[in-house]
Formats: structure tokens, C-alpha cells, sequence
């Protein structure tokens, strides 16, 4: 069991009859890179939703390590390890990029709530801050402003602020959209590089990163788990031709 | 650097109020101007600095007045329990009105605080002891601590001094506090701190209790300065001066609601003369019935700055000078 | 015998009714509240100010131009809306892109402007306004005195919210109301002009804002004050229906309208607050709202 | 060169800027004009300001005054929060301040000083005149329509006492909020009550809209309306088809004689509106304290204070006397609207039933609890 | 880029002029989702009554340019031409009525609408002929006579498709933009597609189609471009497609 960082058991989400996550059952091995694809509507950001209880399921289990979570609230999850990252670029835009890291560091303090400290007693955090920015490449960007970085970097910086968790589990949405080549290939390397004592589970659309780096993957369709598997078997299943790749092997194949 | 700049500018700007009386201010204006400087602060801190707009901010600086006036006047308490009071009346207010508040976002959490201050702003008229339009009047402002005594505007200037530059560096404290922080951080982005592990609703209602108290220590410090308390300032126009002050100066600035404070209590206690400085300059008639529009100034200021000047008067300096320079709030 | 907590049951009914009058005027308003809304994401504020506008045309009408009560029940809402299509397309359409909290901010400015414009012109003290010939007098029911009139504002008010409900459900151009709600920019695509309809809805909600004061002038005082309480009071309307359906509102409208009523006759202290009260019993019970939906 | 400089601080903008306002201080400026534009040799000069109902912002304005302008006099207009904060202000710093329009008995009861005169009406005559003139005419059972904050609670408080004690009888009251606008409600609770009379304990918008709900539910054939704090400016804006018969008690109606139709005339070309008793009050007291400047050769506050008080005053205003406590103690009115056909012209709403003798209408020195008046 | 003219002109078509038949005419066109640049200088070109295919990858950019002709993107830039009219600079309500219908991705069925509501939503384009009529509509969709009265969104996925489809027939419009109008249906519908753009494209109409459904998308089109992270890179005729097919195996990542 201990071989699964997190599994679900029929995880499903329904909202006002239409059932946008449908009696799921994922497994997720520890240490692996574990990918979830789908067409588009097919319940990946919503099956994000429902791991970090942005969304309360309908039905189902949801266990980290062994432990039932359902019954959790997002910070409580956050705090047990399960950190993700958003869809649509996640920063705090008018923080500094080092401001952005320590947010993610600061919790460990346990001053969260200490209104009367100053936030000198934060600067101990800002070696590991830039030592997780030097990670994502960020390191010369540490004083600028977060809104000003390309676009880009702010999906590494994201990236630099879930390392601060010191997440067992990271979740990644998408997390080379909206990227120029050069920014795929350094992120695709940074998810490797980072995955390194850590689980990750990421929906990507972008099947060059998938087959690089995932060590196993997931096709959702319309909710339901189609297929699982490695990238050559999962590429291969013609189920996911049809609904996700986009051609059959066979239409290729004849035209050779 | 830039931090300790703007330190010793806040640093000259207490040595101007320092000697301030002795350059022809006036103690009882300038003692207003502070509680209301404060206030604006206050209300800073939840607005500019956690993107709550609440617009029922008078009911803790009203209600603190009303309970530390009483306070005083009735039970004869010492002016610092007085203060006391005031602000942890404003913090319960505060508790009360935040946590419903709270439930929902956005524009809906503003509706909500404005109609509970409504709500508290009837109690308040109906209560016997808030003396209805007469309001609570004949306040003493007693001895403070056993041996400072209050009746001389001047010394009552210096300990209103003292309170809100305490009050103001508390403030600056707070935002700039491992707490600030993460208030910062759910402005920017609430889902994205949440997923940080943060658990933002106790982290907004905690603000809310601290802008409410320390809406209430203005109050309270108000009636002290005053000696009386009144409706006016739990009305919900009261409210809508917090908003005014704030987004006149800049908000998410330190600077801003000082500025904010002088220049609509300026406003208020002025364009009457302004508005005759105007007609004899232009000599057109109509500038002199401006001391009567004081409302229709306030509503073009409102629609100025919306459309205009979203940024406020420190925050268009700000950004005029350091267009790269770090955050505001230095 | 046929009491209710000491109050007889006959004379109770009265009160309902004369709730219901309150209520109509809380459901005009916060139907247009929410028609604005729906499809601008501005909260109003200045609702109250453009109700008291209606009452005060109406009154001009009268006043400078001998215009009856009828004539003016259409030509003020018309007048105020247009108004309110000016304000539209000069000031509010540069929110539209910003937070919603500077919609507020800027329609609370517009009130603050438009009431003092009309205390400068014509005083606190209020205006006089006469009930329609037609309608004065009464009918005794027995266990009350009915003004005919207060009849007619609930009629009137009933069927104004009854045609916009089904303008808004029924109709083609509620259709593409309901749809610009939903997805503006789609609506948009397929060829319809939604920043004019945009425009359009800002002036009917404003115009039913000043049909409500047009109603309001005959029985309440006509001044330029008139509108500010009301629309605290119809924002914590707002809060408890939840904005989420012409219906809701038009229903939690009239409901307020006659628990207000209520309270007033078993305990007259509390009805300045009881809808306030009511509002944060909601928000404990269930936050989004008795209409409202779910983010 | 030096002049002397009268402060007027009121609500221009806000609730009770009809009833004084701008034109209060048209009043105040033709009483200066009147007096030759100076006194003592000295150009008069007028300020004023608009405090909108905002205590702070009086008692502000009036320190400034003193402070920087030597303000000689400080006369103080609606609303008792403000009058009662200004006064303060005034009496710390030795200065005379005279208040027309605010209704609480309390400038010159509790919270008198030497330096505060209050001239025009208070709420404890409003309420003694109307009750007892009303009473005295055969309306003995009473129902109050209070306004349920500290001010209702005072006006139906002493109306009710003097009621009682002309032998009447107070048959219930109920409490509706402030700005309730809506009385349907409350009027037919009061109606149940089978009373004569229904007084009106509440002020402006919510008198307002009292009578007129009153009058649509037809309370008016069965009940007879007596306002407690009623002006001119009220019966204007709601008209004389709504107000028809409703008594109240004035200190000044601009039709009642002679003099006060010269004076208000004069007012009316200024300004195009008859004056309310306030505005009158607010000639008088500058015209008086002009006087008493002249007599006493100084605008010293306490020599000024000694020619004024305890000397008989009368002009077309009032006639009476300032006592010790402060209170221009003069003749009041008992007015009732006129019905519309008796009514000749605008303007031409109210008649007098009948004088309210100073003696019987305001705080007797037995129930003062003034310090400077024992 | 490519010399699109030279190599996939038509005999029938016009000579220097190009515009008198071009339907649609895109010419150096970036997007922008707010910060995120999605389309980097795309040039393409659809002739009057010519079926083309968009192809590539999830996240190529695809729908995204759809959305950029039609507006709703939220930044853009460079020249799109409609029947000739530039319409980079103008309002998303006038560029429907040069004929121009959008069928979204997400469909973008109303939820407080009725079926038939949704589907009557569309509003007829001036200066453009009738139609299809409602009745030939149903003819072609009996699914959606039988549900008309249902809230939009309560129709089963397909359903909703074929109303995305069917709405934009109504109108008059004679341009056509169609985002994967085949995903998620079943086979059969999938059929009644092809056969319904067969008709469309008999009838004159020009369709532009975004497919990830390459079986589907094949048969149907004239003309073929190849989309990739915002750009245009390939592009070929629907006789060539054999010939391509390796280098579309590699750039289509299967
Ligand atoms: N809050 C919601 N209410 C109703 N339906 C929803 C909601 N959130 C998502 N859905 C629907 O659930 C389905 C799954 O959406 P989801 O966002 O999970 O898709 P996805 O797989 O992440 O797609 P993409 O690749 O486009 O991001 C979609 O049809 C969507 O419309
Ligand atoms: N609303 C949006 N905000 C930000 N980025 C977006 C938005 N919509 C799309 N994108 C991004 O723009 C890029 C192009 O997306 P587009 O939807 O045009 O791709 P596509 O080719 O249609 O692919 P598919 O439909 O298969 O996902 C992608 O990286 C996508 O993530
Ligand atoms: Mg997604
Ligand atoms: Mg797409």
C-alpha cells in the first residue's frame, strides 16, 4: 500500500446533473512522474479540484499516504504535503520573486500569525528562497518584481514556490502552457530535476513533454479513467487515439 | 535603503507635528486630523493591503466613542481605560462583524458590513445612553495615567501624538510583519495562498479584528480629544469618508490615508472658503454657495479618483518616482 | 378568538398588505439591482439616488410643465433612464474592466453627486406631491382602511415586476439577456451588440428604479434624501435573496416587504433592523444566499 | 482697521438647512445691515459656515473663529448635537453664543453656562404649548407617534406630563424608528386606540411622511393632529391639502401682526421665501446684541451678557425676557393650518388660536437644575 | 513563410488580386491571452466556399486563432480581412455580421436558455440571405426537435454539439467557424457531421475547422494548414495529404 503515495476510490463530481469527474480510481506510485491527459472538458483541473478539496466531491475517497483526506479542508491538505499548482500562472503579482518563495517557506515558522514581529525575523528564510529560485534558474530575478518576469519564468517561479512546501506531492496544471519552446524545454528539465525524492502528478496537453519525462500516465475521457499506462502503451492504446491523440494508428500506418 | 528613506521622512513628519502647535496649528484640529488619520489607516489596513472593501468601518469608530464616552463620563473611568475600552469594543465589533462579513467575498462582503453598520447605527440611535441628536456630550478628559492631566489642549495634543504615531507604527509593524506578509499574499492571490496552506479566512478575520480595534482606539481617542461623540460618526457616510481618505491618498500605501485625512478634513472644514477664494478670483457667483455642496465635492472627488486616479496622491507620487523601484508601501 | 398573539387576525391581514407595499418597492428595486448585475458586474449604488430622481421628475412635471401623475408614471422612467444611459456611456463602461469594487466606488460618487445637485436646487424639506385624483380615498374592508392607492402601488408594482420577469424569461430580448449574462463575449460573436444592450439594461434598471420613486412620491416625502436608506436596506435584500434569480429577488423583495410589516405591529422597536437581523441569520444559515447559487 | 466679527455656524447643506441655512444667514446679515453695517464705530462682519450636522465640525469652526478671527459672537443654528458641542466650546473660551434652531432644553438646563443664550424655541415649549393649548380646546385623550430615539422620548415625555396635568389622558404611544417612512402601520395601531388627538413626537422627513400617510388612511376625520416640531418650511413642502387643521406651537409666524409682516416682507424680497421662526429669531438676536454692544460701549462677553439679561426685549419677533439660565423666555403661538380655500395667497398657510404665555410654556426654575439659577 | 498563392492556387482562381475571392485573409496575426502570447504571426488564407482544416497539437493555437478572427481574443494584432473588410480594429458584433458564424470549442451552450432558445439566440445577419430554416434544422437534427424545451445545458454532450452546430446555421452566416465540432459524439453523429459539412460546403459556404479527429477532418477538406505553437507551419492540399503523412506523423506527435 506504503507503494502509493495517493489513491482515490471513486472519485466522482457532479455538478447539477452533469458528471464532470466520474468514479475515478487513481493511483499514484511514489517517486514517479505521473501524468493525467485528456481532451479538453475531460475533468483533469476539476480532479485537481477535488485532491485539494478546492471542490468538495460528490462522491469517493481520497487517501495521502495511507490516510483518509476526504474529510479535509485545502490548507489542512496543503499542509500535509499536497501542493499544487494552478492552471492559469499562480504568483503573487506584486510581491518580489524572493517574496514569492517565502510565503511558501514561511509557514514552517509557525508566525503566520505573529502580527507583531517584524519581517526582519524572515530574512533567516531568504538563503533557502534563493537557493530553491537558483534551482528554477530564478536566482538573478530574486528582487524583481513578480509581475514583470515573461511569462515563463513565472510558471518556474511557481514551480520555486511549491519546492518551498516541501511538497511529498506536487500537483502541476498545465504547467508548460502558454510557453515558447525554449521555456518548455527548461521547464520539462525543472519538473525532472525537482522530481527527485518527490511524487508529482501534472495534466499536460503538450505530448513531448508527457513522453519525456512521465513515468506513467493516465488518459481521462468525459470523466471516466480510459486508459493507464506507460507513454508507449498509453500512445499505442487505440481508445486513446481515438479520443485524445487525435488519429488511429491504422489511418497513419495506411498512409505510409 | 528605500525603507530607511521613508523612515526619515516619517521621522521629520513627527518632528513638524512635534513643533506644530508652536507654528500657529491649531491642537484640536490637528487632534482631529489625527484620529481620523488614524482611522484611515485602519481602514487601510483591511482595504489597501488585504483588498477587503468594507464600508461599515463607522460603527467601530462610532461605537468605540460611544462606549469609551460613556465610560468616561458615567462610570468615571481614567482616560487610558477609557481608550482601553474603546478599542477592544471596536475589536469585538470587529469579531462579530467579520465573521459574518467574512462568509462571502468580493462586492457582497462589502453590502454585508455596510448594512450590519447600518443595523448597529439604529441600536446606536435608539440606545438611552448615546443621547440620540444630542448626542454624548460633556465628556471629561480626566488625568491620564494619575498625573498627566488632560484639560490643556496642549498636553492632550502631545498624547494624541504619541497614541497615533504608536498606532501608526504599529500599522506599518503589522503590514510589514511575517502576518503582513501573507496578508499580502491573499490579496494578490487568495486561491494560490490557500494552496500555500494557509487557512485565509482566519487570516482575514484577524485583520478585520485589528482594522476594527484600531478604528475604535481613533474613536475612542476622538471622543477623549472632543469631548463628545455623536451620530455622525456612526453613520454610514462616516464609512464612506474611510473609503474617501483612503482611496484619495492611495491605498496599499502608509502615506496614503495621512494624506487622504488632511485633504478631505481639509475639505470639509474649507471649500467654504475656497469656494469665495474662487468667486472673487473668477467672479462667478455660483463658488461661493460651495461651502453648502460639500457632498457634491465629495462625490466628484469619488468619481475623479475612480476614473483617474485610482492610484491616490501618494500612489501617483510613488509610482511617478520609482517606476521600478520595489513595492509600495515603503 | 380569531387572534394572534393578541392581535386580531383580520387587522394582521391588513398588515401583510400593507407589508406588501413596502415589499413592492424592495422588489423593484432589487430586480433592477440584479438586471444590473447580471449583465454591467456593478453593484448600484447610486439605485437609490436614481429612485429619488423618479419621484423628483415626477414632481418637476407636475410643478413647471402641468403633467399629470399618469403621464409622468411614463415619461419619468423614461427621463431617469435616459439619464442613466448618459452615465453609462461617460462614466461607469471604464469600470467595466477593473475590480467590481470601483463600480461601487463610482456609483456611490454619482449618488453623492445627484443628491446634492437636488438638495441645492430644491431643498431637504421635500416636495409636495398629491395622490392621483383617481385614487384617493379608500376602501373599507372591514377590519381596515385601504387607500385605494396603496392598492394600485402594489398592483402596479406587481405587474411591472411580472412584465420583467417575463421580458427577462420569456421573450427573445431576455434571451439574450440571460445569455449575456452567462457569456457576454459569446453573445457578442454572434452578432449582437452587447455593449449597446449593456447600455440599455443599465437604463431600464435605472428606469425601474425611477418608476418606484414615481409610485413612492404620492405616499412617501419627496425629497432629495429619500433614496439613502432605502438602498442600505434593499442591499441587505440583495444579500439574502443572492441575486441569483429575477424571480428570487422579486419574491425576497416582497417577503422582507411583509416580515418588516410583521414586525412592526408585534414589535415596532426592531423593524428598522429586523431585515438586517435576517440578513445575518441567512449568512449563518446559508451564506450564498436564499437564491443564490453556489460559486 | 479693526472689525467685529459675529460667526454663524449652521446646516446649509443637510437635514434642517430649510428651516435656517442660507437664508438664516440672510437673516442675521440684513439685522448687521440694519444696524448701520457697524457698531461701535466698527464694520460688522459676518462669517459662517456649514457644519452639516457635524458636532465636530461646529465646535471646530467656532474655536477657529474665536482663535483667529477674535469672533465677538457666535451665533449657533439646528442641531442639538452641534449646539450643544459649539456651546461648549463658546463658554471655554468666554464667548457669547446664541442658538436658534436647536430644540434641546438642555443648553440652558443641565448643560447652561453664562455665556449661552438660547433664543428661539425648545422642545420642552413646543411640547407644553401644544399640549396644554390643545387640551385647554377639548382634546383631552392622547395618542403619541414617538420617533424612538432620546429626542421623541423627551418631546412625548413632556408633552404627555403636561397633558396629564391639564387634565387629558394619554391613551398609548408606539415607537417607530427614525426615517421609518413608511407609517401605514403605526397610524392604524393608532388609530385602534380610539384617542382624539395624535401628537406627532418625531421631526422633518418622518413628520413628514406621518401626515401624510395620515392623511391617506383617512386618520384624519377620526383624529385630530397636533405636530410637536413643526415649521414653516414643513407645511410648504407638504401643502396645505395634506395639512389642513394640524396645530402646532411657533414662536414667529410672518402673518401674525403689523411688524412681523414688515420684517418678513423685506426677507421675502431678499430671498423669496417667508421666513421660518427661526430665521426671524436669528434678525432678533443679532439685532438685539448689536443693542446691547452699543449700551454696554464694549463687546466684551460678560458686560454685553449684563445689558442683555434680565432686560425686558420685544420687536417683531418676540417679547420676553433672557434669564439667568440663559433662556429668552417670550410669548409662543398656537397655530393651525389653514384648509386651502382660506388660504389667499402662497405662503398664507397658518392662523394663530391662540398666544402661549412665556410663564406657562418653558423649564420653571423649579424643575432647572441650572447652577445658575438657584 | 510559405508562398501559399503559388502553391495551392486553384485554376479558377482570380489573378493578382487575390481579395475579390478570398473569404478570409489573415496576415501576420499575434494574440494575446493577457500576458500569455499564444499566436506568433500567423498568415493564412480561405477562398469563398472552400473547406480548410486546422491541425496540431492541444495548445497549438488553433481555437485560438478562431477566436482571434471572431474577436474574442484578448489581444491582437496584424490584419484580418473578411470578404475584404479589415476587421482587426473592429467590435466582435459588426465582424458576425459580414457573415461570419463561431461554433466555440466549448460550445457554449446557455444554461438558463431553452434548447430552441439557444438555438433561436443567434440573430439573422443583415445583408445576407435567409438561413437554413428551422424546420430543415430539425429535419437534420431530430435530437434537438425532441428536446427543445430542455434547459440547454441539460442536453447530453453530442446534443449540445449538434445545437453549437445548428445555431449558427440559422443566421445566414456563410462563413463558418467550427472548433472541433466532432469531439466527443458518437460515431453516428459523427457521420451526420460529415455529411452536414458535405451539404454545407455544396451550398457555398466556406468553413474554417479546428479537428483533432483527423478521420473525420480528412475527407472533408480542400486545403490543410499546420499549426504549432502559434505559428503556421505547414500547409498542404487535401490530395497531398498521402504524401505528408510522415512529416505529419512528426508533427502531430503520433
Ligand atoms: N464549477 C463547475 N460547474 C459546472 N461544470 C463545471 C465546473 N467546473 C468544471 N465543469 C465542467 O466539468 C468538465 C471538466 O472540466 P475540467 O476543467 O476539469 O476539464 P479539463 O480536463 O481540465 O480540461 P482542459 O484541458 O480544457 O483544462 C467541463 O465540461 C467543465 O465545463
Ligand atoms: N483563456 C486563456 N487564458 C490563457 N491561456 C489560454 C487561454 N485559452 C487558451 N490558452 C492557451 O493558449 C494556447 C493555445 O490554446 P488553443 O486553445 O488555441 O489551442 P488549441 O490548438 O485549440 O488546442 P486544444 O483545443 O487542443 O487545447 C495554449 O497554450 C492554451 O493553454
Ligand atoms: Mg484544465
Ligand atoms: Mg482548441
Amino acid at each position: 500500500m506504503s507503494d502509493y503515495i495517493l489513491t482515490t476510490q471513486n472519485l466522482t463530481k457532479q455538478f447539477k446533473g452533469f458528471t464532470a469527474v466520474d468514479d475515478v480510481n487513481l493511483q499514484v506510485q511514489r517517486g514517479h512522474i505521473h501524468a493525467l491527459i485528456g481532451p479538453n472538458g475531460a475533468g483533469k483541473t476539476t480532479c485537481f479540484n477535488l485532491l485539494t478539496k478546492f471542490l468538495v466531491p460528490t462522491r469517493g475517497r481520497i487517501f495521502f499516504n495511507g490516510v483518509d483526506i476526504t474529510g479535509e479542508k485545502p490548507a489542512q491538505i496543503a499542509r500535509r504535503g499536497v501542493i499544487r499548482s494552478f492552471q492559469i500562472s499562480a504568483v503573487f503579482a506584486h510581491l518580489s520573486v524572493l517574496e514569492n518563495v517565502r510565503i511558501g517557506l514561511q509557514r514552517q515558522l509557525g508566525t503566520q500569525y505573529h502580527f507583531w514581529k517584524s519581517d526582519a525575523t524572515l530574512r533567516q528564510l531568504d538563503a533557502r528562497a534563493l537557493e530553491l529560485l537558483g534551482e528554477v534558474g530564478l536566482r538573478d530575478w530574486a528582487d524583481e518584481i513578480t509581475v514583470n518576469l515573461p511569462y515563463g519564468r513565472k510558471r518556474a517561479l511557481e514551480i520555486a514556490t511549491t519546492l518551498a512546501m516541501e511538497p511529498e506531492l506536487m500537483l502541476l496544471d498545465e504547467p508548460t502552457q502558454g510557453m515558447g519552446h525554449e521555456d518548455v524545454d527548461r521547464v520539462t528539465a525543472l519538473i525532472k530535476k525537482v522530481s527527485v525524492g518527490r511524487t508529482i502528478l501534472m495534466v499536460e496537453h503538450n505530448m513531448k513533454v508527457v513522453a519525456t519525462i512521465a513515468d506513467r500516465i493516465s488518459v481521462l475521457q468525459r470523466g471516466a479513467m480510459l486508459a493507464e499506462g506507460s507513454y508507449e502503451e498509453v500512445s499505442r492504446d487505440p481508445r486513446v487515439m481515438q479520443a485524445y491523440m487525435g488519429t488511429s494508428e491504422g489511418q497513419l500506418q495506411g498512409a505510409h | 535603503m528605500r525603507q530607511s528613506l521613508s523612515l526619515l521622512g516619517y521621522l521629520a513628519l513627527l518632528l513638524v507635528l512635534v513643533a506644530a502647535p508652536f507654528m500657529g496649528a491649531y491642537p484640536i484640529f490637528m487632534m482631529k486630523l489625527f484620529c481620523m488619520a488614524l482611522f484611515a489607516c485602519a481602514f487601510n489596513l483591511l482595504f489597501g493591503y488585504t483588498g477587503m472593501l468594507s464600508f461599515g468601518h463607522a460603527a467601530f469608530l462610532g461605537g468605540a466613542g460611544y462606549i469609551t464616552g460613556h465610560a468616561l463620563k458615567v462610570w468615571g473611568v481614567p482616560p487610558e481605560v477609557g481608550l482601553l475600552l474603546g478599542t477592544a469594543f471596536g475589536a469585538f465589533l470587529g469579531l462579530v462583524v467579520g465573521y459574518l462579513a467574512i462568509k462571502r467575498q468580493g462586492i457582497y462582503f462589502t453590502m454585508i458590513t455596510l448594512a450590519l453598520a447600518q443595523m448597529l447605527y439604529f441600536l446606536w440611535l435608539q440606545a438611552p445612553f448615546t443621547g440620540g441628536e444630542d448626542g454624548l456630550q460633556g465628556v471629561p478628559r480626566g488625568t491620564l495615567l494619575g498625573f498627566i492631566d488632560l484639560r490643556s489642549d496642549l498636553t492632550m495634543y502631545y498624547v494624541c501624538l504619541a497614541i497615533v504615531a504608536a498606532a501608526f507604527l504599529f500599522i506599518m509593524r503589522v503590514v510589514h510583519s511575517p502576518f503582513g506578509h501573507v496578508l499580502h499574499a491573499i490579496k494578490e492571490n487568495e486561491p494560490r495562498a490557500t494552496s500555500l496552506g494557509y487557512d485565509t479566512n482566519r487570516f482575514k478575520l484577524l485583520v478585520f479584528v485589528l482594522s476594527a480595534a484600531l478604528s475604535g482606539l481613533a474613536g475612542a481617542l476622538k471622543t477623549l480629544v472632543l469631548g463628545f461623540a455623536t451620530l455622525t460618526d456612526v453613520h454610514w457616510t462616516m464609512s464612506g469618508h474611510a473609503v474617501l481618505m483612503t482611496l484619495v491618498g492611495g491605498m496599499g500605501t502608509m502615506a496614503g490615508p495621512l494624506v487622504g485625512a488632511l485633504v478631505v478634513v481639509a475639505i470639509e472644514n474649507k471649500v467654504g472658503e475656497w469656494g469665495h477664494w474662487m468667486a472673487n478670483l473668477t467672479s462667478i457667483d455660483w463658488f461661493r454657495s460651495l461651502g453648502e455642496s460639500v457632498t457634491i465635492v465629495t462625490g466628484f472627488i469619488f468619481v475623479i479618483c475612480v476614473l483617474l486616479f485610482r492610484r491616490g496622491i501618494v500612489g501617483e507620487v510613488l509610482h511617478f518616482l520609482g517606476r521600478r523601484g520595489k513595492r509600495p508601501g515603503a | 378568538m380569531d387572534t394572534f398573539f393578541g392581535v386580531p387576525l383580520p387587522a394582521l391581514l391588513g398588515q401583510v398588505l400593507l407589508g406588501l407595499v413596502n415589499g413592492s418597492f424592495y422588489a423593484i428595486l432589487s430586480l433592477g439591482l440584479a438586471i444590473i448585475f447580471g449583465l454591467l458586474n456593478v453593484i448600484n449604488f447610486a439605485h437609490g439616488a436614481l429612485f429619488m430622481m423618479g419621484a423628483v421628475v415626477a414632481w418637476m412635471g407636475g410643478h413647471y410643465l402641468g403633467l399629470s401623475y399618469w403621464t409622468m408614471l411614463l415619461l419619468a422612467p423614461l427621463v431617469v433612464g435616459a439619464f442613466g444611459i448618459v452615465l453609462e456611456r461617460l462614466l461607469l463602461r471604464w469600470t467595466y474592466k477593473l475590480d467590481h469594487i470601483y463600480g461601487l466606488l463610482l456609483t456611490l460618487g454619482l449618488t453623492l453627486l445627484i443628491e446634492g445637485a437636488f438638495r441645492s436646487a430644491y431643498g431637504v424639506s421635500g416636495l409636495s406631491y398629491q395622490t392621483p385624483a383617481l385614487l384617493q380615498g379608500g376602501v373599507n374592508l372591514g377590519f381596515m382602511f385601504m387607500p385605494k392607492y396603496r392598492a394600485w402601488v402594489v398592483i402596479a408594482s406587481l405587474i411591472v415586476c411580472f412584465t420583467a420577469w417575463y421580458l427577462i424569461e420569456k421573450t427573445r430580448l431576455g434571451a439574450y439577456l440571460r445569455a449575456g449574462t452567462e457569456n457576454p463575449r459569446l453573445v457578442e460573436a454572434f452578432g449582437i451588440n452587447v455593449p449597446l444592450m449593456i447600455t440599455l439594461t443599465y437604463g431600464a434598471g435605472v428606469a425601474l428604479a425611477a418608476f418606484a420613486g414615481v409610485l413612492a412620491a404620492p405616499i412617501y416625502q419627496v425629497s432629495p434624501l429619500m433614496g439613502q436608506n432605502l438602498i442600505i436596506t434593499v442591499f441587505a435584500v440583495v444579500v439574502i435573496g443572492g441575486m441569483g434569480s429575477i424571480l428570487g429577488s422579486i419574491v425576497t423583495g416582497l417577503m422582507l416587504g411583509v416580515v418588516e410589516g410583521l414586525t412592526r405591529v408585534f414589535y415596532p422597536e426592531a423593524s428598522s433592523t429586523v431585515v438586517f437581523v435576517i440578513m445575518a441569520i441567512v449568512l449563518l444559515i446559508r451564506p450564498a444566499g436564499l437564491f443564490g447559487k453556489e460559486k | 482697521q479693526e472689525k467685529v466679527v459675529i460667526g454663524f455656524v449652521t446646516d446649509m447643506s443637510s437635514l434642517y438647512s430649510d428651516v435656517d441655512g442660507r437664508n438664516g444667514a440672510v437673516a442675521a446679515q440684513m439685522a448687521i445691515d440694519d444696524h448701520g453695517g457697524q457698531v461701535l464705530g466698527q464694520p460688522v462682519e459676518l462669517l459662517t459656515h456649514d457644519h452639516q450636522n457635524k458636532a465636530d465640525i461646529a465646535a471646530a469652526k467656532v474655536r477657529e473663529w474665536i482663535d483667529t478671527q477674535n469672533a465677538k459672537m457666535i451665533l449657533g443654528g439646528t442641531n442639538s448635537g452641534t449646539a450643544l458641542a459649539s456651546a461648549t466650546v463658546a463658554s471655554e473660551k468666554k464667548v457669547l453664543y446664541i442658538n436658534n434652531g436647536a430644540g434641546t432644553s438642555a443648553l440652558t438646563n443641565a448643560q447652561c453656562s453664562p455665556y449661552t443664550i438660547h433664543y428661539a424655541y425648545d422642545t420642552v415649549a413646543l411640547a407644553r404649548g401644544t399640549g396644554a393649548a390643545i387640551v385647554a380646546e377639548g382634546g383631552k385623550d392622547w395618542f403619541f407617534l414617538t420617533a424612538d430615539y432620546a429626542f421623541g422620548h423627551a418631546l412625548e415625555a413632556d408633552t404627555a406630563a403636561t397633558v396629564k396635568a391639564a387634565g387629558g389622558t394619554v391613551k398609548g404611544a408606539v415607537r417607530h424608528p427614525l426615517n421609518a417612512s413608511d407609517f401605514s402601520s403605526f397610524l392604524l395601531q393608532a388609530q385602534g386606540s380610539g384617542a382624539q388627538i395624535l401628537g406627532l413626537a418625531n421631526a422633518g422627513g418622518d413628520t413628514i411622511n406621518a401626515i401624510k400617510s395620515a392623511n391617506e388612511f383617512g386618520v384624519t376625520q377620526t383624529m385630530r393632529m397636533a405636530g410637536l416640531l413643526l415649521f414653516l418650511t414643513d407645511i410648504h413642502s407638504m401643502g396645505l391639502e395634506t395639512t389642513q387643521g394640524l396645530q402646532f406651537t411657533t414662536s414667529y409666524y410672518w402673518d401674525r401682526d403689523d411688524a412681523s409682516r414688515e420684517w418678513a416682507q423685506r426677507f421675502f424680497d431678499r430671498t423669496g421665501r417667508m421666513p421660518t421662526s427661526v430665521q426671524a429669531a436669528n434678525y432678533s438676536a443679532v439685532a438685539n446684541w448689536l443693542k446691547a454692544v452699543e449700551e454696554a460701549g464694549t463687546t466684551d462677553a460678560d458686560a454685553v451678557n449684563a445689558v442683555l439679561r434680565g432686560k425686558p426685549l420685544s420687536d417683531f419677533y418676540a417679547s420676553g425676557v433672557i434669564r439667568p439660565d440663559g433662556r429668552y423666555a417670550h410669548d409662543m403661538y398656537l397655530v393651525e393650518v389653514k384648509k386651502p380655500e382660506e388660504s389667499s395667497r402662497e405662503w398664507d398657510y397658518l392662523k394663530v388660536i391662540k398666544p402661549l404665555p412665556a410663564d406657562e410654556i418653558w423649564t420653571r426654575q423649579e424643575e432647572s437644575k441650572c447652577a445658575l439659577w438657584k | 513563410m510559405l508562398t501559399l498563392v503559388s502553391h495551392s492556387q486553384p485554376a479558377s482562381a482570380a489573378g493578382a488580386d487575390g481579395s475579390a475571392t478570398m473569404a478570409l485573409e489573415i496576415v501576420d496575426l499575434h494574440g494575446w491571452y493577457g500576458e500569455s502570447h499564444v499566436l506568433h504571426g500567423v498568415n493564412l488564407q480561405v477562398r469563398r466556399g472552400e473547406v480548410v482544416t486546422l491541425l496540431g497539437r492541444n495548445g497549438a493555437g488553433r481555437t485560438s486563432i478562431l477566436r482571434a478572427i471572431t474577436g474574442l481574443i484578448g489581444k491582437r494584432r496584424g490584419a484580418i480581412r473578411i470578404n475584404g473588410v479589415e476587421t482587426i480594429a473592429m467590435p466582435t458584433y459588426r465582424i458576425a455580421h459580414l457573415g461570419v458564424g463561431y461554433c466555440p470549442e466549448e460550445r457554449g451552450i446557455f444554461a438558463s436558455l431553452t434548447a430552441e432558445e439557444n438555438l433561436l439566440l443567434p440573430p439573422p445577419l443583415k445583408g445576407h440571405g435567409p438561413g437554413m430554416p428551422l424546420e430543415e434544422i430539425y429535419a437534420m437534427f431530430p435530437n434537438l426537435k425532441e428536446r427543445r424545451q430542455s434547459p440547454g445545458t441539460r442536453l447530453s454532450g453530442g446534443e449540445q454539439q449538434m445545437l453549437a452546430v445548428a445555431r449558427i446555421l440559422r443566421t445566414g452566416a456563410n462563413i463558418l467557424l467550427l472548433d472541433e465540432i466532432s469531439e466527443g459524439l458518437a460515431p453516428v453523429i459523427v457521420q451526420a457531421l460529415a455529411r452536414m459539412v458535405e451539404t454545407l460546403r455544396s451550398k457555398g459556404y466556406t468553413i474554417v475547422m479546428v479537428e483533432q479527429n483527423f478521420r473525420f477532418a480528412a475527407p472533408l477538406a480542400d486545403r490543410f494548414y499546420v499549426i504549432e505553437h502559434g505559428q503556421v507551419v505547414e500547409h498542404f492540399l487535401a490530395h497531398e495529404l498521402e504524401a505528408k503523412a510522415d512529416l505529419l506523423a512528426e508533427l502531430l506527435g503520433v
